[in-house]
This record gives structure tokens, C-alpha cells and sequence, in this order.
């Protein structure tokens, strides 16, 4: 068994990981650090592992030899975890925003602080195995993009890769509660975020440039907080590149994704579920794709749709994890997602 | 069962489609779900059955 | 008191009509159409009536003389209906898509079927106090533009006349289920269209047009359900015009509005709410207007909400008779929203 | 206009007064006190408010002279206010568990502290203009009853004054988030509280004290939060008494409530809203009330609804100011409810 | 690999059945019937298999030879096809009402039609592995009971069994939509359904008899619909036996089920999550029971939460499958829940 | 590491407590989540924290 030790295991995202890891046939988790509940039982925080596990939390001290190292805490604390950690273990996976831009100064404008690792960023394999599988398998360090960074890239890469879509893209962006972490602000009080639909980025949202680095595109990116715990969609406006068609779009999602185990193409002419939407997929590894072209215009559609914590973050890391490993990609991702939900 | 391939004319996704096909019937594409009609047999052609709206959002 | 028959009074439309005018101190409902429910009381079907009314449905035969007739049934229903009522009556309202669109062939593009009055689209005035308030104190035929295009055509209206945009407009719209009407579809089942952000049309939809026609900019649209039952917001994603700049923008939108009863500008750099969010806005008449700007590039974002059933559709027409009555604008329609929500 | 300082005003709770009496033809707010956020809008909290006044917080030292004060704080707190104030003042209207209980024993049983001005706890009409509408009349100090405890008195107080119901009765209260106010704590976070179906109280929730004591029945209450922002439900259990039928239990509604403004009996055996439920009351001052009898058994359910921050708090305390001041008792609370909702 | 044949396979239980089993390492599906859907691919209805099956559905008429034959159609129809199929397999499990209550005469009462296959009622093991676990080793014939049946009867059977419980017990069922299936009525239009707290059965509930059944208690249900897709929650009241206390309860328990694998015990005081709660239960097996009493009283309150579609229906269904043919309980059953949800 | 089972004085429910343990440590108890304060170790000895309260519902 792999020993693996998960910071900010008390969060989300850290919850999450515990859950996939806890179901993972070839992992054991050795430490699950959390500095607001050390010593309290893991489920007491997350309920739904109730009879999975028995593990407490532990402080960050207490962490012992491990293999592999996760991060789910916030961006910056990532940074000093990294330096601490990079050459104690054999792997590294961060899910945080810290070493997801390759450009320190991209990362100054979009987090408001200096990097203070920029020496590392070079260091770290992007966590998407159906645009760095290769790498993944000799990763040292791996860095995880964002919940609705994932979705968009995905989404975009097929088209922009073969040049069939216009530079400028815009991402809208739709997300749950969770996306925001389990830190009670005022506008997630129930009462307040209950029934929402708050652009709370109208301009300028952070996964914008992570979305740029990975497909080349010029995008600009709205996000907007929907009734909805966990899930995200991206619906992305763009132009066909002159002499591109819709069908040259399909092909290269078929040639892009055919053989990847989570991603399914979803456009539908029938039926209730048409496009990819997020509350099917919830806890399950799946990006759902699909797009739409405005017959008589240059204008293409394509959306995607994922719940944040799973492919958009600890599900992720752990097909990552995977790949990395030599199993399965799907070791410990099996969950197919509920319908009616 | 014998089974050919064709080429759903919608999404351009392959449509396994066996021997036993007949006239008028009506076929499902994996790919995009459209409805497909067989409107000859051989060789076979296939025509695409109109949408469903959806009337939502008024 | 003025006499109104209301058609389509058992649908959602209907029945928020006459809430309004139930409510409202110079109106009197006469007559109540349902072809389903003939002789029900009317707050059998809309339970939040059950102590303001006695009123029965009645057929539409059984209609007699009336000062107003208000038309809230579905678009081609309602082109028959305005032929037999449009000279028998004072005032004709009509809240269905069927006199919306100018131009016949756009309504045949959109609608899928011809028009069987085209002769008539001229006579009708569009029910938007805000573009048409003096053309309103005389109309004897008004047409209320539909939910998320009076959103975005308020939205988009003030900047557009003013040349501040760029010609092209992307307009993504989202709704609640009511949106759809009372008619149980397989989509509609609460277990299907509960949690739902569901794209059901990712190009084309309907209301395109009529922005289209109010602004003359080039609108496309996008449309995706949400989790709510009533409301609805438009994000409109643009590009200032060559010259123009935000503040000229936020000139253009006091200059429209600022004597506006329904209209309040909301793009605030603090609070929970700082952008238009319909979920405030439950059974008031307002519509609010945000708008941003991405700094150092030509983006602009306008945003709107309102709710569907009011100023998407019942109050709006309610505010078209005040405005032809030359009552208060308010009358009927006083009730500000709710916190929390 | 007589003129009312609100203590609280920032809470939900002193969210809705302001809310109401901003609508109201006889009254003007003079005073919104809040300590956390003195000098800044009452809109910026309130949104709705927003084109409904200027009025911006206060400290509480701020508050000048003024006809009627209104606590909308925290029991505990509201103890000194009415200290402070009681004699400053025509009426106070106290929102608060302070002074519901006429036992200051009970009070320490249920609050876990003991009573501060157990002397004054006589002096207190209870605000319930169903019971007490001639003492309220000429009260000077009203207490108004909690949320769930108004449905569960008016839902039980005639068959049991009546004796028709046997002693105990099992009360059982269903309750959405803003119940608990607008304080962000950890089971309030969305993302937790979302669907919850939480029994957080199996057994002895206070409110089980103020029905016991204005219908004389022994009251045994449980309490869960469900996925609501808005809306209280009791669902109360008991038994008919010997000799009693479910025809003496219709009977004694009828007499009691016939002429109440705000009371509606909804037992229906036909639609899809038989019994009473909030989210069509939302915003309304109703309490709907509902009753069902187990044919061949003893057996009585009686079933009520209402919006916990209007007929549950401030519309029932605006409610009893209309009694006091001889008003109309609809003023300010004539909105009906939305349907769909 | 045993071959399944699923009636009723387009509806919610039946949909439930089909992404158990195709995750299940020792079947496999060999029919999935619908007659509304014959031809299309199962994965149109339930888009949650979209890579999970190429399966399309059949008509019943195609069914051929299978090793287990499992029912998921409404109760009168199974009636019919239990006798085409009960000597046609090796097993049959029946997931409907038509045989679960042993007393021809109670189905009669509760379901308003007389039983076709009386004679068959007493050859069916109750699907209930706590309590029938060696009978099901054997069965040839399996009746799962109902959603809040199973709830409710496994909340109370410990201390009934011990007769630490007075002999009538209230339980207070509280369900989601899905519960009442894929069928599009009226009241399950979402606009309608949404934010329902609607006591749709207020007295006599169906599955009192069930519960009654296998406890040995006189069961009155009450049931509401609250906002949920899935999940089902009883609140059980009653008051202990003499000579009993609340201790002995908790030993009950503990006997009963502490080597369960899809009970857990939850009575926690602290943490948010104290009592059983169906939103972290969502797609797990797992039916989770706590209890507490009222000090200085003699009245215990019990309560139990499960996903009405897994251990409620089609989870449960697969548990016994697995008990009948020696499979490790928990084959297909192993997904723990989500949190946050 | 050594370690004794004990009955939490709430729930009844098994606590396994590691000889390394000290005065006025908070365990908790798997069965119920009661805080159990360490208030004697040679024998040893647990006492109830107090419980917190939930305020919802008003
Ligand atoms: N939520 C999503 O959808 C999502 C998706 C993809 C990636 N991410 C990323 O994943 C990370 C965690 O997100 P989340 O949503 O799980 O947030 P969260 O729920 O707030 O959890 C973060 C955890 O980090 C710990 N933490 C806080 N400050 C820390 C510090 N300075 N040093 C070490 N640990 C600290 C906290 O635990 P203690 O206080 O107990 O130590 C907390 O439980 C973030 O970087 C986020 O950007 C989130
Ligand atoms: N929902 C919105 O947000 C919204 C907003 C703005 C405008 N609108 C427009 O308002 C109209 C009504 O929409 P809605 O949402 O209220 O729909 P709805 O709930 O389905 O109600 C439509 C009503 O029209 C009646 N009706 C149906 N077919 C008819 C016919 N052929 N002739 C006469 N009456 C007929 C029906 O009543 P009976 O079957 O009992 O006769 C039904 O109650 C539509 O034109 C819609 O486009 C809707
Ligand atoms: N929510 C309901 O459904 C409901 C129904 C009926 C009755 N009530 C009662 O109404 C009262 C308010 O409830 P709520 O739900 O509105 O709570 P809330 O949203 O938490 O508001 C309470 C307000 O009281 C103020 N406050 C807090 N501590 C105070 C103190 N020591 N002295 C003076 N002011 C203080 C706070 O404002 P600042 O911090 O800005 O001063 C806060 O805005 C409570 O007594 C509650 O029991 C509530
Ligand atoms: N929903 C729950 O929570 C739950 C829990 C436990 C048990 N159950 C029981 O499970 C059964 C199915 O419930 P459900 O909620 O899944 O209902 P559902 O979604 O309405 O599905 C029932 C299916 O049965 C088929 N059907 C209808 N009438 C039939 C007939 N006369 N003969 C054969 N097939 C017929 C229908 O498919 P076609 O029309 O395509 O043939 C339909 O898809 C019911 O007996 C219910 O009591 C339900
Ligand atoms: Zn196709
Ligand atoms: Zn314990």
C-alpha cells in the first residue's frame, strides 16, 4: 500500500480526497492534517465516511514518512508546504492555485501576491492526464488546475489545438457553494447564498489565465454562483476560425477523447439531458462535453460540466495519482453519478 | 447477427447497425440521438426523423 | 372600477395577472378563462388567492362586455383571440410572443409557424413604459415583450442608443422553471428539472429577436435553466464601441433611468448583492441593471434580473394599464421583495 | 405618523419591520439601530429596501425620542432594552424570548440563564391579537411569541379551549434557515445546511413552553430545519378526548377564527395544496391551518403554516401596533403570497 | 455471471437497480424492459449510464431465460408478473407493495383493490437481511418492503423486539420526490413541487401496516414531501415501556446491529450532523438510526434516514440478492455518500 | 502502546484509551461524540464536557 499523507484534510477538497483514497484499492492514508481539529475523529467533520474510517486528524508535526503528499489548503500556505515537503517524499500533488500559472507575474496579478516559490514553478507537471499523460507518469511534482479551469480547458483544447476556433473566447462560469471552501463568509450563510444567482466575478475571473496557458486562447472568463452545492458548467462562446466547420469541431473532440476514460461527449437531439450538466455527475470523475453550432453564423458553443470536487479537484489528483502509479486510471473513480438527483 | 457500419448523417458518429433492419424502422444514434429513419434498405439509407423542441424559458 | 377579463387565468402568467389586479385599487377582475377548470374557484388553482378572492373560472363564451381583456395564453392562441376582442374592447393586452416581432418572417424564423395577423403587427404598441411610455397613454393594443428579453432589452437599451457598443451582443439568459408555464413535461418533473443548469438552448432562442429589435444591435442568445421557480437574469457580454468608455456607459444609464419607478442600477463594490439577482426580487415589479467593465481591455458586462412572472410578464402589463389608465405607475405593484430569501 | 425605532434592525427579523413599516401608511421608521454596522444604508444589508429608503443605521445612543420601540434582538439583550426603554416610550413591542414566558423558572429552564426583570414579565400583553386583541387594545408592553410557537398556539388553542383535545400533544415544528438568524455558524454554512433534514431538537425545544402555556396542554415539541430560507410548519399530534369528534374540532375554528383577518382554514380534499404549507405564504402575514382525523381512531392531526419572519415575527408585531393604535389591521400587510413559488 | 432481468427498468427504481447491478463484479443485465422505451438505449432515460452500458431496453415479451428476475414496476402490475415469473427463475425480487403485507385483507384496506395472488403471499421472504438474513439464503421469492417502511421498521424493531416500547408509535415520514416516481403529475411539476412541505398523507400512510407488520407495534404514519429529490427520514415518537429506560434502548441497539454493514448508529452530541440525516446518505446503502429521550419523561424519539432509492429500494434489493447467493454483502453496495452535498 | 477499554458515562459505548494518556486530555467517544475530560488516571477517571447547544429555529 502507498502511504499518503493530505493537508487541509478537514476542507473540501480535502474531504473528498480522503473519501477516493479511503475506497482506493492500492492506497492508505497516513495522515490527514488539520490544525482546527487535531485528535477529533476524521468523520466527525466529514459524516459520510462514518463507517469507513476511524482516523483522527493530526497536526501538521505529526506528519511521519509518507510516499506521496497531498495539498488541499488554500493558495500561499501551498507554497510553504511545497518547500518543506518537495524533496521529503516521492510525489507531491498540489491542489491549490499556487503552481498551476507557469508566469510568477501572471500569478502576482491574479492572487494579489508575489510567488514565493518561482524557482519551483518549471518543476510542476499540470494535473490533466489527457493533455500531459506522458509526463504524469514521472511526475515529481504535480499541480492540479481549478474546478472551472479543468472544465473550460477541456473543453477548449480539441478546437483551439487544431486551430478551428477564433483567439478570444469567453467562459462563463457557473458554480456551487463548495467551490468557495468551507469557510463560512456572510454571503454563505444559507440564507443569503440559498436561491443565488451572483456574478460574482462579472470580469476577470482567476481560472481565466489558467485556461489561456492551456489552450492559447485569448479568454476572458464571467463566473456566477448558482443554487447548487456541488457542480460546475462552463458555457463558452467563441467563432470558428475562417474555413473551420462545426464538423471539423466534432472531429477533433472524437480524435481528442475518444479513448479517455472521463470524458464523455454529450449533444444530444433527444431526451432531457442534452448538454453536459453537473448534477448527474455528482461524485463521479466525469467531464461531460458537448457543444452546439448557430447554423447560418460563424458562432460555436461548447459546454462542460463537472462537480468541482471530484474531476475539478480531488478525483483529479487521484487519476493523476494513478497515472503516476502505473494502476488503473480508474482505481478508486468507479461511481458513475446518481440520476434522479 | 451480421452488423454493418454507417455514419450517423448528423454527427458524422459510427452507427452499428445489423442485417436485420427493415424498412421504416427507426434507429437511434449512440453518439448525438438523433432518430434515424431507414428509408431504403439496399443500399441502406437512413433519414434524419425532426427534432424535438423543447419549449422552455417563456 | 375598470373591468378586466383575463385569458389563460388559470396559468402561471394568469395567475400572477391577477394577483396584481386583485391588489389593485382601480380594477376589478369580471371574467376569468380556463377551459380546464370552468366553474372552479380561482384559488383552487393559485392557493395564495384562497382569502383575496371568490372568483370562479368561467369559459371563454361566458365572457361578457369588459373594459380590458388581458391575453395570458400560449403564443398562437392568442392571434385568434385578439381578432375577436381587439374591436369589442377598450384595451387589448396581449402577454404571449405572438405581436411581439415586427416583422413576419422573423416571427415564422422563430416560432416555427406563419402568422395568421400579420396585418395587425403594426397597430400594436410594445408594453416597455420605459421605450414606449407615451405611445402607451393612447394604445388600444399593447404587447408585452417576453421574460428575459425585457431583461435584456432594458439592459442593453441605454448604452445601445447611445452608440457605446459594439454592434455584436452576447446575451446568456437564465430562468426558472416557471418560465416554462404550468404544463407538466417530462423535463419539468421535480425530480428532473430540480438542480438543473441545464442548456436547453445553447444558440437561437427566441427572445434574440426582440432585443434585437428594441436595441438594433446584433443579438445572440444563450439560455440555460437553473434552480429556482421564478426568476430570471441575463448576462450580456459586449464590446464598448470604438470611443467609448465606462463611464459614458454609466451616463448613458442615468440619463434613461434615473426617473424610472422599476428600474434600479445596482453594481455596488461592496455587500453580498452586489450585481442584479433575481431572488430579491420574488413578486416585485423591478427590474435591476449592473454593468462592469474589464480594465485595460474593451469588455463590458451588463447584467439584469427580474422576476419573470412580473416585470418579465404580469406586472409589466400592469404597469403598461396604469401608464394607458393614467393611473400611478405603482398602483398594484407596491411590493418591494423579500430578504432573506 | 407616529414615529418607531427599531432595535435589531439589521437581524432578519429587524429586516422585515423595516420592510413593513416602510410600507406602511402610518408609521415612519426614525430609528434602525445596529452596532455592527452604525452610519452605513439600511439597503446595504437589506436589499430589497433598495429603492424603498434612504435610511441609514444607528447606535443605539443615537435613538432619539419616538412613539413605539420595536426589539428585534437576541433574548438576553432584549432584557436591558426594555428596561431602557419601557417607560421612554408609548408602547414597546419586544420580538425577543424575554418576556413570553410568564415563568421566570420556565424562562431558566428553557434559556439556561435566569430572568433579569422577572417583575416585569406580568406587565407583557402577548402579541397575539387572536387571543389578546382587546388587552392589546391599551397594552404599553407587548411580547410577541416565537415562530414555531405561534403556529403550534393557533393551531391548538380551540379544540383545546374547547377541551375537545386530550392533554398531551406531540408538536412537530419544521423550520428554515432564517429561523436561526443572520449568523454565520458552522451548520448555517450553505453548503451544510442545503437539504438538510436536521432534527436539532428531538426533544424539549423552547417553543414546546409558550404553546403549553396559552392552550393549557402538555406540550412535548420537536423540532427539524429543512431545506427552506423562509417558512415554519407544525404538524401537532394528539388525540381527540373522550366524547369529542372531529366535527366539534371543525366547529370550534370556525367560531374562533371566522372573522380573523389573517387565519385561513385549509383542509381540502381536492388540489395540490390540501393542507397547509409556507412556501405560498412567503412574505404574507396568513397562518394557514390545517386538520385531518384518523377515521376508526382517536387520532387528530392539525397541521400550520406560516412565514416565520412575518405572522412567525414582525408582521404579527406589526400586526398588534395596528390593534394598539385602532388602525386597520391589514395596514401594511396586505401582500398575499406568490404562487408559483 | 447471473443473469438479471429488470422490469420496470425506464423508472427511478428501476434505473437504481440497472447502476447497481452494472457495477456489480457477479452480474449482469440481460433485460431491461420498458414498454415505452423499447429499442432506445437505456442511458437516454438515465444519463448517468452514459458510459456505463451500450444495454437498450426491451418489451417484456422479449425476456428471455435468466437466473434472477427482478420487479420495479407499480404495485397490481408485479402481481401479474410474479405469477409468469416465479417458476420461470431462480429468484424473483419484487420491489413493489403487492407483497409485503402477509394479511390479504390489510392489502386490500391500504391499497384499495383486492390482492390477485393471495395465495402466493405467504411464499415470499421479506427482503430484510437484519431481520430475515438466514430465510433470505434460501429465498426463491423476495418482497422488498417500502422506502419509509424499511426506515421505519428497522429504527423501531430493536427496542419493539425487547418490549422497551409502549405499544403505539408515531412515525413522522418525511420523503423527497423521487419517491413517488417518474411520473409526471401535477403536483410533481417542479414549480409546484419545489420547496414543498406538503403532508400529503396525514393520517394513515400505507406503510404504517408494513411497519406494524414487522414489529409488532400500532404504527400511525403521517408523511409530508419536503424539498429533495432523494431521501427518505422518519422521526418515530413514542414513550418507553415501564421498567425501561433509554439505556436499555441503547443495548438494544447495540445488539441488534453492531455487525450490520448498513447500519450505523447516530446519536452524536456534537458536530453538525447529529442525527441521521438522508443528504449524506444519498446513493449509499447505508440506513442510519439514532434515538433520544426526553429527561424526565418517558418519551423516546427515533429517528432513521436512508436514500429511498438504495437501501430504500434498490439497494436493499441488491443486499438480498447478495445474501441469496453468498456474495459478500456489500457487492455493488460500497459507495459511502458525499459530503458536502 | 498499551491500551484499556473504558464505557464512555454517556452513550455506554466503548472507548479505547492508550496508556499514554493525561490529565485533563479531552477524549472522544466514537459512539456519541461526547468530550470526555480526563479528570483522574491512576484509576482512571472521565467526566462529561458540557455540551454545546445548537440556537436554530427562532
Ligand atoms: N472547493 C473546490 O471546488 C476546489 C476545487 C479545486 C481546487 N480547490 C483548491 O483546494 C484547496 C482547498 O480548497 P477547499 O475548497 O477544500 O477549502 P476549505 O474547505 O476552506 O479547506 C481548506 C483547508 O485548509 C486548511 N488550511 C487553512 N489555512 C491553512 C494554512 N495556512 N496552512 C495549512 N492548512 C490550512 C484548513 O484546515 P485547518 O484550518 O483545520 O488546518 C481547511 O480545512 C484550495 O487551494 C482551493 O483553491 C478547491
Ligand atoms: N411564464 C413566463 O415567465 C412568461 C413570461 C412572459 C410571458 N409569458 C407568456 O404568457 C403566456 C402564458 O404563459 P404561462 O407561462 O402562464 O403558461 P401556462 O402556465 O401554460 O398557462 C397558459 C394558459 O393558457 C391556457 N391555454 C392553453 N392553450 C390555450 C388555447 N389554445 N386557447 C386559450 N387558452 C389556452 C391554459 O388554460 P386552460 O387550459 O385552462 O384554458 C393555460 O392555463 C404565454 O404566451 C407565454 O409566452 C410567459
Ligand atoms: N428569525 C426568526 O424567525 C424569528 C422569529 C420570531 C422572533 N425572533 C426573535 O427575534 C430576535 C431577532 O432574531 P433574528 O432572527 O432577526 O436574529 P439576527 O438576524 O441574528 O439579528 C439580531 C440582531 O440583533 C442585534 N444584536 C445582537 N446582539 C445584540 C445585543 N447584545 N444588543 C443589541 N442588539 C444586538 C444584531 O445587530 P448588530 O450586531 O448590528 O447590533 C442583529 O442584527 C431574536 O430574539 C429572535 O428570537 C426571530
Ligand atoms: N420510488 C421509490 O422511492 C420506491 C422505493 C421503494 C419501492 N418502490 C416501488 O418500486 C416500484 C417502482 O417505483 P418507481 O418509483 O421506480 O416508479 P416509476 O419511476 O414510475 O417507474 C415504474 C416503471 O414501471 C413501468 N410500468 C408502469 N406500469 C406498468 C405495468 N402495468 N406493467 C409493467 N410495467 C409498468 C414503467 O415503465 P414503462 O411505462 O416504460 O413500461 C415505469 O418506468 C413501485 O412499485 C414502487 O412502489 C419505489
Ligand atoms: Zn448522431
Ligand atoms: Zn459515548
Amino acid at each position: 500500500m502507498i502511504r499518503v499523507a493530505v493537508f487541509g484534510a478537514a476542507g473540501y477538497i480535502g474531504g473528498e480526497v480522503l473519501r477516493l483514497l479511503l475506497g482506493h484499492p492500492e492506497t492508505e492514508v497516513t495522515a490527514a492534517v488539520s490544525s482546527r481539529f487535531p485528535g477529533k475523529r476524521v468523520d466527525s467533520v466529514h459524516p459520510n465516511l462514518r463507517s469507513a474510517t476511524d482516523l483522527t486528524f493530526c497536526d501538521a508535526e505529526q506528519v511521519t514518512e509518507c510516499d506521496v503528499v497531498l495539498l488541499a489548503t488554500p493558495h500561499r500556505s501551498a507554497m510553504a508546504l511545497v518547500r518543506q515537503w518537495a524533496s521529503r517524499t516521492e510525489l507531491l500533488i498540489d491542489l491549490s492555485g499556487d503552481f498551476r500559472l507557469r508566469d510568477a507575474d501572471a500569478y502576482k496579478r491574479y492572487y494579489g501576491v508575489a510567488h514565493e516559490a518561482p524557482e519551483l514553478l518549471d518543476s510542476f507537471v499540470p494535473g490533466i492526464p489527457e493533455l500531459h499523460r506522458d509526463e504524469l507518469r514521472t511526475a515529481r511534482l504535480i499541480s492540479v488546475p481549478g474546478c472551472m479551469a479543468t472544465a473550460g480547458l477541456l473543453a477548449l483544447r480539441p478546437p483551439a489545438a487544431r486551430r478551428l476556433i477564433a483567439s478570444r473566447v469567453l467562459v462563463d462560469g457557473r458554480t456551487g457553494s463548495s467551490g468557495s471552501g468551507a469557510t463560512a463568509g456572510e454571503g454563505n450563510l444559507h440564507a443569503e447564498r440559498s436561491g443565488a444567482m451572483r456574478v460574482f466575478a462579472p470580469v476577470a475571473h482567476r481560472h481565466e489565465a489558467e485556461i489561456a496557458q492551456h489552450t492559447g486562447l485569448d479568454v476572458r472568463m464571467t463566473a456566477t454562483g448558482v443554487e447548487a452545492v456541488r457542480g460546475v458548467q462552463v458555457v463558452c462562446h467563441t467563432e470558428l476560425a475562417p474555413g473551420a466547420d462545426h464538423r471539423a469541431v466534432r472531429a477533433a473532440y472524437r480524435e481528442a477523447y475518444s479513448d479517455e476514460p472521463f470524458i464523455r461527449m454529450v449533444s444530444h437531439k433527444r431526451g432531457v439531458y442534452r448538454y453536459p450538466e453537473p448534477k448527474i455527475l455528482l461524485g463521479s470523475n466525469f467531464c461531460d462535453i458537448g457543444h452546439a453550432a448557430d447554423e447560418g453564423s460563424d458562432r460555436l458553443v461548447v459546454i462542460a460540466a463537472l462537480d468541482n470536487l471530484v474531476k475539478g479537484g480531488a478525483g483529479n489528483a487521484v487519476q493523476c495519482l494513478n497515472v503516476r502509479m502505473g494502476w488503473p486510471e480508474s482505481y478508486g473513480l468507479s461511481f458513475p453519478g446518481l440520476h434522479p438527483m | 447477427m451480421t452488423t454493418a457500419t454507417q455514419t450517423c448523417p448528423e454527427c458524422d458518429g459510427a452507427l452499428t447497425i445489423n442485417d436485420s433492419v427493415r424498412m421504416s424502422e427507426v434507429l437511434e444514434c449512440p453518439g448525438c440521438r438523433s432518430e434515424l429513419e431507414v428509408v431504403a434498405t439496399a443500399p441502406l439509407l437512413l433519414a434524419l426523423a425532426p427534432e424535438v423542441e423543447e419549449d422552455w424559458g417563456e
